[in-house]
């Protein structure tokens, strides 16, 4: 299990990211994180994954545990070595090398296991395996979300925190995906989803967060997320009856209700 | 703003700059007053530092002697207050000079030419007398620089004129560096070349081991009879070395920087032995001579160099310009100035011979025209045996020097 | 509104551009009509941002021509292209992180500025009033975007969402005859997806800019678009209205999956 | 014809050195995207220590200790210095190689003294004669030298995973780390290797005259040679450094005759000229890769 | 608009010279002091100082390039070195041993040396606009290097290596600004008429970087390819940057030396390069202000690690010693630049913001 207990997370000495946020990710399961743009989402996998310090981020307080062991002040190198692996918000491929490099960076916590991985992932994304050689910074965006998903799934983690892996991805990609997910964690991997693409994300979680601006209001089993009023309307687009209302009608500005702010 | 008006020191003395009637720091002569001076070498990072830490030591000696035997007309005399280093460089030269300059009455050290050169307007307009630490002949004409033996022209030209006479050369080449340190000897060299009336060629090198290539190639060319050298050490050792390997016959003759006793255990070293003669201002450190001694028992723990017999030679006209102005009661800037001009000799205590140190007449008058030849010899203190003593040639002789010899 | 006779803004015809190895871009033709809102779909690395990068001067294909306003724009470099009226966004923000908005939407009214370098050093006269007129311009744009509170702030701080629409207002301050929307809503939340669509069809509504976007957010291309284009594999499989594109079999094969169903339908 | 064959070789030999240093500086790059601008204090201080280990322990026990030290200390430096500056941008990084570079180096001086030093090699100025032309046999062992160690760093970086992690994390360290790569230890390393590279190169300078204080200014050489090459490549900075040496040796033998207009000593400015012109045509460098560009 | 906090009532007055009442009233205080300096301290911190203001112009100048417009040149030194040749050689004695016009009005040769420098990065800059980061810091360092060869050989101008020539001559209406007049030594007027070139060629530098031209340098420096598809002439605007970088360049290379009154060619080395390199990283890259701040503390330090030693009573004085005041002090350089960029990377100017910030918000920390 891996768990967080009312964390709070500082960047740059000054700005109060995260006040006093807990969350538990047992193993085995899916776990979605939901929120609006800014609520700190992508910070609290970076906790997690030890790689505040990179944005001169810190923790203030609180503990992260992965099946016990506080590992809040370990590297973010241990921590991948622990099995506990995220995939990094917006791709960030590295557009210098070739596809299958990319790849095998992913599998460097995982030496052995490179060849069958790559197999495995030329098979899950096969666009990625016509581009092998490519420069990967010339793949299409999806293309490089895909790269990305791959190679956060090359050292076959324990642990894979996914930060908006639909991010740009065509619907049927999106589709491939989250089937993807619900695979990889049958076979043994637990998921840590944060997605903007609620529907998806609840579709296949077990148990859904929600955060804003830095705390959680609500932490509830997946289906209860998806029942919620306030949950359908501002996260998942649906209002009262079941079906969504068109674009064109959204002409006025809509009061927004926050639990907090 | 700085600005002294002259007063009346110790002893009924006038005084400006420099000159306290409080003790020197550390002398335990509580009864003087102290008369500071200012040095500016290169001390650290700059391509002279091997030979400026022993000019710096030895004056720092040579004072003391001062000082111990009863300084200079009831003041002591301080060369260690005001010490900077100029990594060689002009601007730091000209900023330190003028951090120091209002608290020195002279310079008993200002290290190299174009340093000085980029103090030498403001040394004149303050009639701060100064010791350089170089050769060049721009110096004879500057009545506030106190140079000592001759400069590398002359050394040159007396080269070329023991070249032509000792080792029949019939053709002579100017290998150096750039800038008023080599373009002077190679100015000397070829007057006296033209003299003499033997083939003359000049190769501008840079210093930097791997940078010598040009040159060896260009002597290796020219195969003149004697290349007269003007370089630091290692590109000397490089070009010696590659030009005999490469089977050149002719011999060197390099200036005094372009020696240091560490190029006898070089790969070059028997190339050295074989080729490499010395031309030296003044006698080295293991002769004969009551200033040698006193310099020997001055510094009687440090590795001989003939950077501290430099040192030490060069503060003689100071001495006696400061003993002079004491004597005329005015120790102001004006005053050493005006004692400078009294100058017609100094005692160099033997180091250099009669006549040396006349400050009194014109340029050409007083133009110092000796020089001696050395040659490496492992016994010897400082690696050079002496092969000629004190000579001018026929062209320093008869040359007329109104001017410098590079422009 | 008949577009027939309004006449196309852009006219795309027989493009094709290859990179060793990949044809991004397969002999695509499409045209624009004057207040138009065409949007271009399909899978990832189908060649729709290649399609941009084309008609923003960034690639130069091998074949085809891209008439705007009549005029040839292939051949000419990107900030010719931008001085002829085509702006853009960008599917990754491509916006100067370290200026504040008013500062970023200001390098899109770089155009309309005409004053040089030694106006600029003295600053008074012609550049004092350019820079004065043109930040009254822009400030109508963050008016319009409601990006009022963020103005003095460097974007690189700004949540995802206010980002795209800052790369939004920077390509109107351009005031552009054509606007090419490279994924507005990607990684957007419903709110802001709706807050986006209200200033895209005021874009349309109030400007009257023509615009090409590309999304895969399908709600928002069926309810928006006035017309569909279908890309795969560098081709075009299918152009219409959107009710006619969301039933071509080939479309929902290759592209929208059995799902999609539940997730579109126009008002 | 044997003159232009002995400028030739002798413009090999030097280039020896000018590839030993380019890849000192093109690990740390390759790694870091910094050019080290301490790699010269590395150099001088790698001959200064040879000079006082080879009295004792002899010439060929002394190098590899001293390239060894060298190695430690540059550690020691990445250590101190450069972890702290982990992400931060790399000109501010580079400027602060050179704070060290002046520590290093002013340090190290003190040891010179005030004799040259000599590094006690057995080949001295001795030649041996190969197809007719006469070569120094110490440009013969740089040659061999520089050969042996790009094949071993070549096997390094094609075999090894610290390779493509290496290059991972100059690209982006964020990316490097979540894949648990360790940064540090990758910049330890370079560190370390460039080190221990500079040291060897020092020795081999010095093993025509002698160590004193103006030796770093070789380095300096490197500079055209990694950009010749390309800043990120291996081989580059090889043929780089050999083209350096070469160009600078034929311009020396012939320019006098050929074009004496452009001054003496224009061979030292030569390699920058042939720089230039590369640059125009390929602005990678000949082996550089090329940074990605698309919206 | 109106009625926002910061009570601007018109888009003129937000964008405004100095928009806030604490920036003017610090600008203003700063330049009290600056001109009641000279009153105040020794001529040969005067000089000093005069010299940072120089250093500062030229600073400014690489700032523009460099911080600017992201692209990094260690040619300065090319650039002020051919400042210093036109102005010295324009106003050099006809009759001297070196080349000289005896035009000894400051504007005009100040202004021919700016000209003439602009005009030399005008011609690298095509090469320079495809190049990036690395490769084009090296090949301007490549610059240094032809420069240095050139100034070497050509004697004629630059009096030779180790020789050197006199400093452009500083008259301004017929007067002697080195000399000293009836009020003042040559320093405080050598010190004033630096300070007074600085303040101009900061505000116009302000200017520029606040125009349309700096905001397409800013853009040019963030993403090139972006600024081009929004309409920026990347050719154009890099050229412009360089040109500009060159003039400031020339014009603070005339100035250089005439404080010293002499320089030689060995000057313009890497070295100098770095030095200015050194100013704007030290300073804060992308800001007027920063660079002037690191120029001065760059002109200061050496001053600064000579005064250190004789507060840290166990260093010994000695020349001579095992371990020297001298290699102390170099050391002191060094380890000054390290640790200052370790502990703020992002220079001086960073340093200020938090100082602001701090008491801005204080006494919250957050
Ligand atoms: N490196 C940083 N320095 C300072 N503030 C930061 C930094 N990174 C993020 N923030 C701030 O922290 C807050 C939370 O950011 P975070 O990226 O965690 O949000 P998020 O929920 O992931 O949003 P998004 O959906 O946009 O990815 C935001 O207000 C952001 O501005
Ligand atoms: N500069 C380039 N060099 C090589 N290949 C390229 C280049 N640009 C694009 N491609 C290739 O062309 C194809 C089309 O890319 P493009 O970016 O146009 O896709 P897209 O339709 O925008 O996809 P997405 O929806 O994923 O963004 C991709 O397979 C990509 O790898
Ligand atoms: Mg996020
Ligand atoms: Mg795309």
């Amino acid at each position: 299990m891996l768990e967080a207990n009312n964390l709070e997370v500082v960047y740059d000495d000054v700005m109060l990211v995260l006040r006093g946020v807990s969350l538990r990710v047992p193993e085995g399961r899916i776990v979605a994180l939901l929120g609006a743009n800014g609520a700190g989402k992508t910070t609290l996998l970076r906790a997690l994954s030890g790689l505040l310090d990179v944005h001169d981020g810190k923790i203030t307080r609180g503990r992260i545990t992965l099946d016990g062991e506080p590992i809040h002040r370990a590297s973010p190198t241990r921590i991948a070595t622990l099995g506990v692996k995220q995939a990094l918000e917006g791709r960030r491929i590295l557009a210098e090398l070739t596809v299958e490099e990319n790849l095998r960076i992913g599998g460097h916590s995982r030496p052995r296991g490179i060849k069958q991985n790559l197999d495995r992932m030329y098979e899950l994304f096969p666009r990625l395996r016509e581009r092998r050689r490519q420069s990967a910074g010339y793949l299409s965006g999806g293309e490089q979300q895909m790269l990305s998903i791959g190679r956060a799934l090359m050292s076959e983690p324990r642990y894979l925190l996914l930060d908006e892996p639909s991010l740009g991805l065509a619907p049927l990609m999106v589709q491939q995906i989250r089937d993807l997910i619900v695979k990889i964690n049958a076979a043994g991997t637990t998921v840590l989803l944060v997605e903007q693409n609620a529907t998806m994300a609840l579709s296949i979680a077990d148990h859904g967060y929600v955060l804003e601006t830095g705390k959680v209001v609500m932490d509830k089993p997946a289906a209860a997320l998806l029942a919620d009023e306030d949950v359908r309307e501002f996260y998942l687009g649906l209002r009262g009856e079941a079906t969504a209302q068109s674009f064109r009608d959204v002409k006025h500005y809509k009061r927004r209700k926050r639990w907090l702010s | 703003g700085d600005g002294a008006a002259p007063q009346e020191g110790k002893g009924g003395i006038k005084v400006d700059f420099g000159v306290t009637s409080e003790p020197c720091p550390d002398t335990g002569h509580s009864d003087r007053g102290c008369i500071y001076l200012g040095s500016i070498s290169d001390l650290t990072e700059g391509p002279f530092k091997t030979l400026a830490v022993p000019i710096t030591e030895s004056q720092k000696a040579f004072w003391k002697r001062v000082n111990d035997q009863g300084g200079i007309g009831g003041y002591d005399v301080d060369v260690t207050t005001h010490v900077k280093d100029n990594k060689y460089n002009p601007q730091i030269h000209n900023q330190v000079y003028q951090e120091m300059k209002g608290k020195v009455l002279a310079l008993a050290q200002t290290l190299g030419s174009p340093t000085t050169a980029a103090i030498l307007p403001d040394l004149e307009s303050t009639q701060m007398v100064s010791v350089p630490a170089s050769w060049t002949s721009l110096w004879g004409v500057e009545e506030v620089v106190l140079e000592s033996g001759a400069n590398y022209c002359v050394e040159s030209m007396n080269s070329v004129d023991y070249a032509v006479d000792e080792l029949g050369a019939k053709s002579v080449m100017a290998v150096h560096l750039p800038g008023d340190y080599g373009d002077d000897a190679a100015a000397g060299a070829k007057i006296a070349a033209e003299k003499r009336g033997v083939t003359f060629t000049n190769a501008v090198t840079q210093t930097g081991q791997d940078n010598q290539g040009g040159v060896i190639d260009a002597v290796l060319a020219n195969k003149p009879d004697v290349v007269i050298l003007t370089t630091g050490p290692t590109d000397a050792a490089v070009i010696i070395g590659q030009t005999a390997a490469r089977g050149f016959k002719g011999k060197f003759i390099g200036t005094s920087p372009t020696w240091n006793q560490g190029l006898m255990q070089s790969p070059a070293a028997p190339a050295i032995k074989a080729l490499y003669l010395q031309s030296a201002p003044w006698k080295s450190w293991a002769t004969d001579s009551p200033g040698h001694k006193a310099l020997r028992d001055a510094l009687p723990t440090v590795t001989p160099n003939d950077g501290y017999t430099a040192g030490w030679v060069w503060s003689y006209p100071l001495k006696a310009a400061l003993a002079k102005a004491a004597e005329n009661k005015d120790l102001t800037r004006a005053g050493v100035l005006a004692a400078v001009r009294q100058l017609d000799k100094v005692d160099y205590e033997g180091m250099l011979p009669e006549g040396a140190g006349n400050f009194a007449g014109n340029s050409n008058d007083a133009a110092f025209r000796q020089t001696l030849i050395y040659k490496p010899d492992e016994q010897a203190a400082t690696g050079v045996g002496l092969v000629e003593d004190f000579f001018t040639g026929p062209t320093a002789k008869d040359f007329k020097f109104e001017k410098p010899c590079y422009t | 509104m008949s577009q027939e006779a309004q006449g196309n803004v852009l006219e795309v015809r027989d493009v094709t551009l290859a990179f060793d190895g990949v044809t991004a871009v397969d002999g695509v033709s499409f045209h624009v009509a004057a207040g138009e809102l065409f949007a271009i779909i399909g899978p990832n690395g189908a060649g729709k941002t290649s399609i941009f990068n084309v008609l923003s001067g960034v690639y130069r294909p091998q074949q085809g021509s891209v008439k705007f306003q009549g005029e040839e724009v292939l051949g000419r470099r990107p900030h010719k292209i931008a001085a002829m009226g085509i702006a853009r966004t960008f599917q990754n923000i491509e916006l100067f992180a370290h200026l504040t908005v008013v500062e970023n939407l200001m390098l899109g009214r770089h155009n309309h500025m005409r004053y040089g370098a030694l106006a600029a050093f003295a600053w008074v006269g012609r550049a004092r009033r350019e820079e004065l007129a043109n930040r009254e311009a822009v400030e109508e744009v963050i008016d319009f975007l409601e990006l009022e509170q963020w103005r003095r702030l460097p974007v690189g701080l700004l949540p995802y969402g206010v980002q795209k629409r800052v790369e939004l207002g920077r390509a109107l301050a351009m005031e552009p005859k054509v606007l090419l929307l490279d994924e507005p809503v990607a990684g957007m939340n419903v709110e802001e997806t709706e807050d986006m669509a209200r200033f895209v069809l005021d874009v349309r509504d109030e400007l009257g800019i023509a615009m090409v976007m590309v999304e895969h957010d399908m709600g928002l291309v069926m309810d928006l678009a006035d017309r569909v284009m279908v890309l795969d594999f560098g081709k075009p499989i299918r152009t219409g209205t959107p009710a006619e594109v969301q039933q071509d079999p080939d479309v929902v094969r290759a592209y929208l999956g059995e799902a999609h169903q539940s997730v579109g339908g126009a008002a | 014809m044997t003159e232009f064959l002995q400028s030739l070789i002798r413009g090999l030999g030097s280039g020896s050195i000018y590839a030993l240093l380019a890849l000192g500086f093109v690990i740390i790059y390759k790694s870091t995207r910094v050019i080290s601008f301490a790699q010269p204090a590395f150099m001088l201080a790698g001959a200064v220590l040879v000079s006082y280990l080879a009295a004792d322990i002899g010439f060929f026990a002394a190098v590899p200790v001293a390239a060894v030290l060298i190695a430690v200390l540059a550690l020691g430096v990445e250590r101190t210095v450069l972890r702290p500056m982990i992400g931060k941008p790399v000109f501010v990084v580079a400027i602060i190689t050179i704070g060290v570079d002046v520590v290093v180096r002013v340090v190290t001086n003190a040891f010179i003294g005030l004799d040259v030093r000599q590094v006690g090699d057995p080949w001295g100025l001795s030649t041996v004669t190969l197809l007719g032309v006469e070569v120094q046999q110490r440009y013969l062992v740089m040659f061999g030298t520089t050969v042996a160690v790009v094949a071993v760093l070549f096997a390094f970086f094609r075999f090894s995973r610290v390779g493509l992690a290496m290059r991972a994390v100059a690209y982006d360290q964020e990316v490097a780390l979540a894949q648990g790569i360790s940064v540090g230890s990758v910049f330890a390393l370079s560190w370390a290797i460039a080190g221990g590279l500079a040291a060897l190169a020092g020795v081999f300078v010095a093993t025509g005259a002698g160590v004193d204080q103006q030796l770093w200014v070789i380095a300096l050489k490197a500079l055209p040679a990694i950009i010749l090459g390309g800043l990120d490549s291996l081989g580059g900075a090889v043929v780089g450094g050999l083209a350096v040496g070469v160009v600078e040796s034929l311009v020396g033998t012939y320019q006098g005759d050929v074009a004496p207009w452009l001054g003496p000593n224009f061979a030292l400015v030569a390699p920058y000229v042939l720089m230039l012109v590369v640059l125009l045509v390929r602005p990678y460098g000949l082996f550089g890769s090329k940074e990605v560009e698309r919206l | 608009m109106k009625g926002r906090p910061e009570l601007y009532t018109s888009y003129a007055q937000d964008m405004a010279f100095l928009n806030t009442r604490p920036k003017r009233t610090w600008t203003g205080a700063l330049v009290v002091v600056a001109l009641l300096v000279p009153f105040a301290i020794t001529d040969d911190l005067l000089m000093l100082l005069a010299t940072g203001f120089v250093a500062a112009i030229g600073a400014i100048g690489l700032n523009i390039v460099t911080g600017y417009a992201g692209q990094v040149s260690l040619g300065h030194a090319f650039f002020l070195a051919i400042g210093a040749y036109t102005g010295a050689a324009l106003s050099g004695d006809p009759d001297g041993r070196v080349l000289g016009f005896g035009v000894t009005s400051l504007p005009v040769w100040l202004l021919a040396s700016g000209l003439v420098a602009g005009l030399a990065g005008l011609v690298v800059a095509p090469i320079a606009a495809r190049l990036r980061g690395l490769y084009l810091a090296i090949v301007t360092l490549g610059l240094v290097f032809l420069g240095e060869h050139v100034f070497r050989e050509w004697t004629s101008l630059t009096g030779g290596p180790g020789v050197g020539r006199p400093a452009a001559v500083p008259e301004l209406f017929g007067v002697r600004l080195d000399r000293p007049s009836e009020f003042f030594s040559g320093p405080q007027q050598l010190y004033l008429l630096m300070f007074v070139l600085l303040v101009i060629f900061a505000v116009l530098a302000r200017n520029l970087v606040r125009s349309r031209i700096g905001r397409a340098f800013a853009a040019v420096r963030d993403r090139d390819l972006a600024a081009a598809v929004i309409g920026v002439d990347l050719t154009r605007y890099k050229a412009l940057a360089f040109a500009v970088s060159s003039f400031y360049a020339g014009v603070a290379g005339s100035l250089l030396f005439v404080v010293n009154g002499f320089f030689d060619p060995g000057s313009f080395g890497l070295l100098l390069s770095v030095q200015y390199i050194a100013m704007v990283l030290i300073g804060g890259a992308g800001t007027i202000s920063g660079a002037i701040m690191g120029a001065l503390f760059i002109t200061l330090l050496p001053r600064i690690t000579r005064e250190l030693p004789t507060v840290l009573p166990f260093i010994s004085a000695d020349a001579t010693g095992a371990v020297t005041v001298f290699q102390v002090e170099a050391v002191l350089y060094g380890l000054l630049i390290v640790v200052f960029l370790i502990v703020e990377p992002r220079g001086l100017f960073g340093i200020w913001v938090r100082v602001r910030n701090y008491w801005r918000t204080w006494p919250f920390s957050y």
